[in-house]
C-alpha cells in the first residue's frame, strides 16, 4: 500500500500541477501570463505523455501543442496591443450556473471513465494494431496507424492544415517582420537553422520504426523558418509565388496520388502493396513534412505574403509582360 | 490501473475547467486558451486509454488520433488567430 | 381506350397547365401569340370535357393514379360531380378569358395575368377531379397560390391590403382542412372519394372524433365557402379586375369551397352517416344564416361589386344547404345551384365589370338610366339578377324550387322555406332597385368617366358578348332544363348515386 | 471493387489542389470540378438504390482497425442534396465571384468544402467523422469570411470558436465511446453499444457538440449574422448543407448506434427546443428587415422543424411507421436545403443588382427580376410547406405520424410555424411585386438565374413528385439497429 | 562503478537545473534571472546527458545526445539573445 501510493506520488504531483497551470493560465487577467503558463502547461503534458509511454505524442506536444501554438499565441499579443478589450461582465447567476454545469458534467465523464478503466487494461485495438505491423511496412506502431491503418485519417487532417492556411491568407496581410537582427544573433542562427533542418530530417526519418514521423518534423522544420524570420528574413525561408503554392499542394498531392494510384492494380483506395509501403509512406511523409512546414511558417507570418498573388493580379502580370 | 484512471480524471477536469473558461470569458485569446485546454483534456483522456502498464505494449491507435487532433487544433488556433488579428486591424483603421 | 381512361384527366388538368407556363415567358408585347395560347387552351379543354362527359355518362372510369409516399397517392377520378364542376368551369374559363383578353388591353403585366389565371384554373379542374382527400388538398392549397397575385394583380395599396386579407383568410383554412384531412387519413388509411361515402365503412371509429374532424374540414372548406363568419375576405377581394372576381365568385374559389362541402359529405362521410352524425342540421343552420346575413348585408351596400360579393356569400350557401338537407331532392337544388349560381353570377360581374370600363360606374347609386345607355350589358345584368331572385324561367328558379321540394321531403320545411322566402324577398329588395334605376330612371348627371364617347357601339365585342352569352345560358339551362345533359340533369344523375337508389 | 465509394471526396479534393496551383483558371475548374463529384454521386445512388449498402474498407484493413466508408439510403439523399445544391451554386458562383480578386482561393475552399461534405456523409467511423467535421467547420468559416466586412468577419470567428467548443464535445464522446467499447467503427458499435452510463453520457455529450453546430435553439444565435453576412453562394451553402450534416449525424447517432438508448425524455427535450426553435425563429424572419437574415432566421425555425421529430421518432418502434416519420424528416431535409440554396442565391441577385437587401424598398423587382421574383415565390412556396414541394409531403406525414403517436402537443406548433412562415414568405412577395423603382431596368435572364430557379424547381416540383424514392431509400441502411 | 558515477553527474545536473529555477524566481531584473537561467540550465543538461550517455553505454546513442545538447545550447542561446534584446530596446524607448 505504501510502496503503491509511494509510486503513485509522482503522477499525483504531475496531475496536480497541469490542472493548476490550467487553471492559473485561464484565470489570468492578464492575457502575456496567460499564453506564457500555457506554455508551460504543454511542456508539462509532455512529459505526462513520455510518463503513459507516448514518445510520438511528447515530441509533436513539445513542437506543435506547446512550441508552435505557444509561437503564434505570443505573436498574436503583438496584435491586441491596440485593440480595445470589451469584456462584458457575466453576471453572477450565470457563472454558479457554468460552475455547476461543468461541475456535473466533468462528475458524469470522470463516472463513465471509472466504470470502464476501473478493470484490467483493457484490449481495445491495442493488441490488433500491434499485431498488423509486420504488414504495415513501418515498425513504429503509431506511424503505422497514422499512414496506413488510419491514413485516410491523415489525408484529411492534412487538408484541415490547408484550410487553416487558406483562411489565414484569405483573411489579411501578413505581419510586419522584424528587423534584421544583429552580427551575434545571426550568428547563431547560422548554426541553429541547420541544425534544425538535419533534426527535421533525422524526426522524419526515423519516424519508421522511433518515435518521430511528418507531423514532428514538420513543426522542426517550421521552427526553423520561425528562427529565419526573427533574424530578419520576412520570408522566413519559404518559396515565393508558384514554388509556395506547389509546396503547400505536395504533401497532400501525393498522398492523395499514391492513394488512388495503388487502386490501379486492384487494390483498394490507399492499400499499397505490402512490399511498397515502407517506402511509398516515407515518400507521403516527405512531402508531407514539407507541406507542413509551409503552412505552419505562413501561420505564423500571420497573413497573405505580397509573393501570393491573386487572380487579378496574375492577369495583371499577363498584361504587362505582353 | 490507479495511476491511468488518475490521469483519465485529471482529462475530464481539464476538459471542463476548459469549456467553462470558453464559456465566460468573451474575448477571443482567452476563449482560445481555453478550447486548447479543453482539447489537451480530450487527449488526456485518450493517452491514458492508450496506457495499459509498462509491460504491455500501449495501444498505438489514440496516440494516432491524438496526433491527428492536436494538429487539427493548431490549425484552428491559427485560423482564429488569424481572424481576430484582422477584426483589431480594422478596429483601429 | 385503357390509356385514354389514364391520360384523359391528365390532359384535362395539362390543357391549361401548360399554356399558363408558356404564357409566363412570353414578353408582354406578343399578345396575339398570348391570346392564341390561351383560346387554344380553352378549347383543347372544352373538347377533351366533352369526352369526358360523354364517357361518365355511360359509367366509364377515368383515372390516374400517381404514387406519392408510403399511404398518399395522386389520384385524379372523373366521377359524375366532377364532370358537373369540371364542365363549368371549363365553360366560363373560355368565356372568361375571352372578356378578360378585351378587359386587359393595353394594361401591364398581362403575361404574368393570364399565367396565374390559367394556373388558377388548373387548381380548379384539379379539385373537381381529385380522387381522395389528399389531392384534394393539394389543389385547394394550389388554388391560393395561384388567385392571391390575380387578386394583388393591380400593385396598388388596396389590392395589397385585399389580397392579404384574402391569405389570411386562406391559408388558415388550408392548414384546417390539411389537419382535418390528415387526421381522418391516419385514422382510415386513405381516403378516397366514393360515392356513397366510405366512412360507415369503419364502425370503429369514435363518433365523436369524427364529428370533430368534420368540423374542421367544413371549417377550412366554409374558408373558401365564405360560410359566415369565415367570409370576411370575400367583400375585401373584390379589388380584383373584373375577371378576377367574376372568376372568384363563379368558378373558382367559393365553389371550390362549396364543392369540397359537398365532396365531404357525399363521398366522404356520406350524406346518411354524415345525418347519423348530426353534424348536417348544425351546417344547415350555418348556410341558413349565411344566406340571410348575406342578403342583409347586401342591401346596405353602394358599392355595385361588394353588393354583388355579399350576394355571394348569400347564395352560395344555398349549396351548402342543400347538401345539408338530407334527401335527393335537396341534393339535386344544391348542386344545380352550383351550377346555375355560376353562370349567373358570373354575368352580373362581367355586367359589373363593364359598366365600370366603359362609363367608370362603380356605385348602385350611379346607375341612373345606364340601360338606354349599355342595353346589351344591361339587358345580361337583368337576367342575371332576376335569375338570382330566383323567377322564372331563369335557372335560379329551379336551384330554389328544388331546395324547396327537398326541404318538404326532408321534413325540414318548418325552418327552410322560411329561409328561402325571406332571402328571396332580400334578393329582390337589393337587385329590383338596381334594375329599376338602370331602366326607368334617367340619367341626372354626366357618367364619372365616360370611355366610350364617339363609339358606335357600347363595348367592344370581347366585353359584350360574354355577359350576353352567360345571361342567355343561364335563360336556356332555366327553360331547358329537362333536356339531356342539362344541368339537372346531371345533378339528377349524381344523386342518384349518391343515394345508392 | 467499391473504390466508387472515395471519387465523391477524391474528386473535389483533386480538383481543388489544381485550381490551387492554377488560380487563373480556377473558374473552371471550380465548375467542373463541382460536376465531376456530382456524377460519382449519381453513380453511387444508382449502386446503392439497386444493390443496397456499399462499403469500403480503406487501406484494405478491416473496418476497426482501418477506416471504412459507407454509403446507405440515408447517406446517399444528403450526398445527392450536396451534389446538386453545389452544382447550382458553382454555376452562379462563377458569374457571381467572376471578377472577385480572390476568387482564386474562393474556388479552392469551395472544393475543400465539398470534399468535407461528401467525405461527412461516407464516413463510416467515429474519429473520422471528427476530422470531417473539423474540415467542414473550417472551410465554412473560411468562406463566410471571404465578404471581408467586419460583420462578416466577426460572425466568422464566433461560428469558429463555438464551432471548435462543439466539435471537442462530440471528440470528448467518442473518446469515451472508445473507452466503453474499444472501437471507433459505426458498424461495429451499432451492434455493441447497450444503454448504460457510459452510452448515455457519450450521446448526450456528441449531442451537445452537434446541437451548437446544427444551431437548435438556444445554440442557434450564432448562425443568423454567419450566415446572412457570408456571399449569396456561401451562404446557400451554409444554410442548405452544412447544418444539415449536423444533423445528419445526429439522426446517425439517435436511430442507429444508440437505437435502444435514447430515452423518450430526451427525445422530447430536443424536440422542445426544436418547436421554440419554429415559433421564436418564424417570429424573428418575420421581423428581420433584410432578405438574406430573414432568410437565416427561416433556416434556424425549419431546422425546428426537423428536431421535432426526435420524439416522434423516439415513440415509434422500429418497423414501417418509424421509416415513414425518418422519410418525411429527410424530405423535409432535403426539400429545405434546395428551396433555401435558391432562396439565397436569388437574395443574391437582387442584392447586387439593387446594392441592398432591404425587404421594404423591393418594390419593382418582380417587374425587373422577374425570373429571380419567381424564384423567390417557388423557394417560398416549399418553406411554408404548400403544395407541390417536397415539404408539404413531409408535414402532411409529420402531421399523421403525430396523430399515431398521439403527440397532440405539437401541433399548434407545426400550425403557428406554417403560418408564420406563410406571412413572412407573402411579406416579401408583397414587397416584391409592389409598384416601384425596382432594381433598375428590365433584364433578361442572367446565367445566375438559372440554377436558382432549378433548385427551387427542384424543391417545389422534383420532390413533390417524386418523393417516394425518399421512401424506398431511406430504409437501405448500413447499419446494424437501423432500417427494415 | 559506471552506474554510481553516471548518477552522479544526472543528480549533479538536476542540481544545477534546481539552482537555475531558484534564480529565476529570486533574481531581481530580467537580466540577471536570464543568466542563472540559462548557464544553469545548460550546464545541468550537460551533466545529465552526459550521466544519461554512460547509463545507455552505446557510443551511437552518445552522439545523438550530444547532438540534442548541442540543439538546446543554440536554441537556448537564441531565445535568451532574443529576450534580452527585447527587453533592452523596451527600456531604450
Amino acid at each position: 500500500m505504501m510502496s503503491q501510493s509511494l509510486t503513485m506520488l509522482p503522477d499525483l504531483v504531475l496531475a496536480a500541477m497541469l490542472i493548476g497551470l490550467a487553471w492559473a493560465a485561464l484565470s489570468s487577467d492578464d492575457l502575456r501570463r496567460g499564453v506564457v503558463l500555457f506554455i508551460a502547461f504543454g511542456l508539462l503534458l509532455a512529459i505526462v505523455w513520455a510518463r503513459l509511454h507516448a514518445p510520438d505524442l511528447a515530441l509533436a506536444e513539445a513542437a506543435i501543442g506547446a512550441g508552435l501554438s505557444g509561437a503564434l499565441l505570443l505573436v498574436a499579443l503583438r496584435d491586441e496591443a491596440g485593440g480595445k478589450e470589451t469584456a462584458g461582465r457575466v453576471s453572477q447567476v450565470s457563472r454558479w450556473m457554468v460552475d455547476l454545469f461543468a461541475l456535473i458534467m466533468a462528475c458524469l465523464i470522470g463516472w463513465v471513465l471509472w466504470l470502464t478503466m476501473y478493470a484490467e487494461p483493457a484490449e481495445r485495438l491495442a493488441q490488433l494494431a500491434n499485431s498488423m505491423l509486420e504488414h504495415s511496412g513501418v515498425s513504429n506502431p503509431v506511424t503505422a496507424v497514422l499512414l496506413n491503418y488510419r491514413a485516410y485519417d491523415t489525408l484529411l487532417e492534412l487538408v484541415v492544415v490547408l484550410t487553416a492556411v487558406l483562411g489565414v491568407l484569405v483573411v489579411g496581410r501578413e505581419r510586419r517582420g522584424y528587423r534584421q537582427a544583429g552580427p551575434v544573433f545571426c550568428g547563431l542562427v547560422h548554426w541553429l537553422v541547420p541544425l534544425l533542418i538535419v533534426t527535421a530530417g533525422y524526426l522524419l526519418w526515423v519516424g519508421a520504426h522511433a518515435p518521430g514521423g511528418a507531423f514532428q518534423a514538420g513543426a522542426t522544420l517550421a521552427a526553423a523558418g520561425i528562427v529565419l524570420r526573427l533574424a530578419g528574413n520576412d520570408a522566413a525561408g519559404l518559396l515565393d509565388g508558384m514554388l509556395l503554392r506547389w509546396s503547400l499542394v505536395a504533401g497532400i498531392g501525393l498522398f492523395l496520388l499514391v492513394g488512388l494510384g495503388v487502386t490501379i492494380n486492384g487494390g483498394l483506395f490507399l492499400q499499397y502493396p505490402e512490399a511498397w509501403s515502407g517506402s511509398l509512406i516515407l515518400v507521403i511523409e516527405s512531402a508531407a513534412t514539407a507541406s507542413i512546414a509551409a503552412a505552419l511558417v505562413l501561420a505564423y507570418r500571420g497573413g497573405r505574403p505580397d509573393g501570393w498573388l491573386s487572380v487579378a493580379d496574375y492577369d495583371n502580370n499577363r498584361e504587362v509582360s505582353r | 490501473m490507479t495511476q491511468v484512471l488518475l490521469y483519465a480524471l485529471t482529462g475530464a477536469v481539464l476538459f471542463m475547467l476548459g469549456v467553462r473558461a470558453a464559456l465566460l470569458r468573451d474575448t477571443v485569446l482567452p476563449r482560445l486558451l481555453a478550447l486548447n485546454v479543453s482539447g489537451a483534456g480530450v487527449f488526456l483522456i485518450f493517452v491514458s486509454l492508450a496506457y495499459r502498464g509498462d509491460s504491455l505494449p500501449t495501444d498505438p491507435v489514440p496516440h494516432a488520433l491524438v496526433l491527428t487532433g492536436l494538429v487539427v487544433a493548431v490549425s484552428a488556433t491559427a485560423l482564429a488567430l488569424a481572424l481576430n488579428r484582422r477584426l483589431r486591424e480594422m478596429d483601429n483603421e | 381506350m385503357m390509356t385514354m381512361s389514364v391520360w384523359l384527366p391528365v390532359g384535362i388538368l395539362l390543357s391549361s397547365f401548360i399554356p399558363g407556363v408558356l404564357i409566363f415567358f412570353q414578353p408582354e408585347e406578343r399578345h396575339r401569340l398570348r391570346t392564341l395560347l390561351n383560346l387554344l387552351g380553352a378549347l383543347v379543354k372544352l373538347l377533351l370535357v366533352g369526352v369526358l362527359i360523354w364517357g361518365v355518362f355511360h359509367e366509364q372510369v377515368f383515372e390516374t393514379r400517381w404514387f406519392l409516399a408510403p399511404g398518399l397517392e395522386f389520384v385524379l377520378h372523373a366521377d359524375a360531380l366532377s364532370v358537373l364542376f369540371v364542365s363549368l368551369s371549363t365553360l366560363l374559363w373560355l368565356v372568361t378569358t375571352i372578356y378578360a383578353i378585351g378587359y386587359l388591353e393595353q394594361t401591364p403585366h398581362r403575361s404574368r395575368f393570364f399565367g396565374f389565371f390559367s394556373l388558377c384554373v388548373t387548381a380548379t379542374v384539379g379539385l373537381a377531379l381529385a380522387g381522395n382527400l389528399f389531392t384534394f388538398v393539394v389543389f385547394y392549397e394550389l388554388l391560393t397560390l395561384a388567385t392571391y397575385p390575380l387578386i394583388a394583380h393591380k400593385g396598388s395599396p388596396e389590392a395589397l391590403r385585399g389580397a392579404r386579407i384574402y391569405l389570411r383568410y386562406t391559408l388558415f383554412g388550408g392548414l384546417l382542412l390539411m389537419i382535418g384531412a390528415v387526421w381522418l387519413h391516419t385514422l382510415t388509411g386513405g381516403v378516397e372519394f366514393v360515392q356513397g361515402g366510405v366512412l360507415d365503412q369503419f364502425a370503429e371509429l369514435d363518433r365523436d372524433l369524427l364529428r370533430w374532424i368534420f368540423l374542421l374540414l367544413i371549417l377550412g372548406l366554409g374558408v373558401k365557402a365564405a360560410l359566415v363568419p369565415l367570409h370576411g375576405w370575400l367583400p375585401q377581394a373584390m379589388v380584383a379586375p373584373a375577371p378576377v372576381s367574376a372568376l372568384l365568385h363563379a368558378v373558382a374559389v367559393v365553389k371550390a369551397g362549396a364543392f369540397g362541402i359537398v365532396r365531404v359529405i357525399y363521398d366522404v362521410y356520406g350524406v346518411e352517416f354524415a345525418a347519423e352524425l348530426g353534424v348536417l342540421s348544425l351546417l344547415g343552420a350555418v348556410a341558413a344564416i349565411t344566406i340571410i346575413y348575406g342578403s342583409v348585408k347586401a342591401l346596405s351596400q353602394d358599392h355595385l361589386k361588394k353588393r354583388l360579393a355579399y350576394s355571394t356569400v348569400s347564395q352560395v350557401s344555398y349549396i351548402v344547404l342543400g347538401a345539408a338537407i338530407l334527401g335527393p331532392l335537396a341534393t339535386i337544388g344544391g348542386l344545380v345551384h352550383l351550377v346555375h349560381q355560376g353562370v349567373m353570377k358570373i354575368t352580373l360581374f362581367f355586367a359589373a365589370g363593364n359598366y365600370a370600363e366603359a362609363l367608370g360606374i362603380h356605385r348602385v347609386s350611379e346607375m341612373d338610366g345606364v340601360g338606354r345607355r349599355m342595353p346589351g350589358t344591361s339587358l345580361a345584368f337583368s337576367i342575371g339578377a332576376l335569375g338570382m331572385i330566383g323567377i322564372p324561367p331563369v335557372a335560379g328558379f329551379i336551384s330554389k324550387w328544388y331546395l324547396g321540394l327537398g326541404a318538404v321531403e326532408a321534413g325540414a320545411a318548418v325552418w327552410v322555406l322560411p329561409v328561402l322566402i325571406a332571402s328571396s324577398l332580400l334578393n329582390a329588395a337589393y337587385f329590383l332597385p338596381i334594375l329599376y334605376r338602370a331602366w326607368f330612371k334617367s340619367p341626372a348627371t354626366p357618367w364619372p368617366a365616360d370611355k366610350t364617347a364617339g363609339c358606335a357601339r357600347e363595348l367592344p365585342d370581347p366585353l359584350l358578348w360574354p355577359p350576353v352569352t352567360t345571361a342567355a345560358l343561364a335563360l336556356l339551362i332555366g327553360l331547358f332544363a329537362a333536356a339531356p345533359y342539362s344541368p339537372l340533369e346531371w345533378a339528377e344523375l349524381i344523386a342518384g348515386r349518391e343515394y345508392r337508389q | 471493387m467499391n473504390n466508387l465509394l472515395i471519387w465523391p471526396v477524391a474528386l473535389p479534393l483533386l480538383t481543388a489542389l489544381l485550381a490551387l496551383l492554377w488560380p487563373r483558371r480556377s473558374n473552371w475548374i471550380g465548375v467542373a470540378g463541382t460536376g465531376l463529384p456530382l456524377l460519382a454521386v449519381l453513380l453511387v445512388s444508382w449502386q446503392v438504390a439497386a444493390s443496397g449498402p456499399l462499403e469500403l474498407a480503406l487501406g484494405g484493413w478491416a473496418p476497426g482497425l482501418g477506416i471504412a466508408l459507407r454509403a446507405d439510403g440515408l447517406s446517399v439523399l444528403m450526398l445527392l442534396m450536396s451534389a446538386l445544391v453545389t452544382m447550382a451554386v458553382a454555376v452562379y458562383a462563377s458569374v457571381y465571384f467572376a471578377h472577385a480578386e480572390r476568387r482564386g482561393e474562393f474556388w479552392v475552399l469551395w472544393l475543400l468544402l465539398i470534399t468535407a461534405l461528401h467525405a461527412l456523409f461516407l464516413s463510416g467511423d467515429l474519429f473520422n467523422l471528427y476530422v470531417t467535421l473539423e474540415l467542414l467547420g473550417l472551410t465554412a468559416v473560411v468562406l463566410a469570411c471571404l465578404g471581408g466586412s467586419r460583420e462578416s468577419l466577426q460572425a466568422a470567428l464566433r461560428y469558429l470558436v463555438l464551432g471548435l467548443l462543439g466539435s471537442l464535445t462530440f471528440l470528448i464522446g467518442v473518446a469515451l465511446i472508445y473507452a466503453g467499447y474499444g472501437t471507433l467503427d459505426m458498424a461495429a458499435l451499432g451492434d455493441a453499444i447497450v444503454a448504460g452510463p457510459t452510452a448515455w453520457v457519450a450521446l448526450s455529450l456528441m449531442t451537445g457538440g452537434l446541437l451548437i453546430k446544427s444551431a437548435l435553439f438556444p445554440l442557434h444565435f450564432w448562425l443568423p449574422p454567419a450566415h446572412a453576412n457570408a456571399p449569396a453562394p456561401v451562404s446557400a451553402v451554409l444554410s442548405a448543407l452544412v447544418v444539415k450534416a449536423a444533423l445528419y449525424l445526429i439522426l446517425r447517432l439517435w436511430l442507429e448506434l444508440f437505437d435502444g438508448v435514447v430515452t423518450q425524455a430526451a427525445a422530447v427535450i430536443v424536440g422542445v427546443l426544436g418547436a421554440i426553435a419554429v415559433v421564436w425563429g418564424s417570429w424573428a424572419a418575420l421581423q428581420a428587415e433584410r432578405l438574406k437574415l430573414m432568410a437565416a432566421y427561416s433556416t434556424v425555425a425549419q431546422l425546428g422543424y426537423l428536431f421535432m421529430f426526435m420524439p416522434l421518432l423516439a415513440a415509434l418502434p422500429e418497423g414501417a411507421g418509424r421509416e415513414l416519420a425518418l422519410g418525411a424528416l429527410v424530405l423535409l431535409a432535403l426539400t429545405h436545403g434546395f428551396a433555401k440554396s435558391a432562396f439565397f442565391l436569388a437574395a443574391g441577385i437582387i442584392m447586387q443588382r439593387a446594392g441592398h437587401d432591404r425587404i421594404a424598398e423591393l418594390g419593382g423587382t418582380a417587374r425587373s427580376l422577374p425570373v429571380t421574383a419567381f424564384t423567390i415565390a417557388l423557394a417560398g412556396v416549399a418553406l411554408i410547406g404548400l403544395p407541390p414541394s417536397g415539404s408539404f409531403l413531409a408535414k402532411w406525414q409529420m402531421l399523421s405520424t403525430l396523430f399515431v403517436t398521439g403527440q397532440w402537443v405539437w401541433l399548434p406548433v407545426i400550425a403557428v410555424g406554417t403560418l408564420l412562415a406563410g406571412a413572412y414568405i407573402f411579406r416579401l412577395l408583397g414587397h416584391a411585386f409592389a409598384p416601384g423603382e425596382g432594381v433598375g431596368p428590365s433584364l433578361s435572364v442572367g446565367r445566375e438565374e438559372i440554377p436558382a430557379v432549378l433548385l427551387a424547381l427542384i424543391a417545389t416540383l422534383l420532390l413533390g413528385f417524386w418523393a417516394s424514392a425518399v421512401w424506398e431509400l431511406v430504409p437501405i441502411s448500413a447499419y446494424a439497429g437501423g432500417g427494415a | 562503478m559506471i552506474d554510481l558515477l553516471a548518477l552522479i553527474l544526472v543528480f549533479s545536473g538536476i542540481a544545477f537545473f534546481f539552482f537555475g529555477a531558484i534564480g529565476l524566481l529570486r533574481l531581481p531584473d530580467l537580466h540577471s534571472r536570464l543568466h542563472a537561467l540559462t548557464k544553469a540550465d545548460n550546464l545541468g543538461l550537460g551533466l545529465v546527458i552526459v550521466g544519461v550517455a554512460l547509463l545507455h553505454g552505446s557510443p551511437l546513442a552518445a552522439l545523438k545526445l550530444l547532438l540534442i545538447w548541442l540543439l538546446v545550447l543554440l536554441g537556448s542561446a537564441a531565445s535568451a539573445h532574443l529576450i534580452s534584446q527585447y527587453a533592452l530596446r523596451r527600456r531604450r524607448q
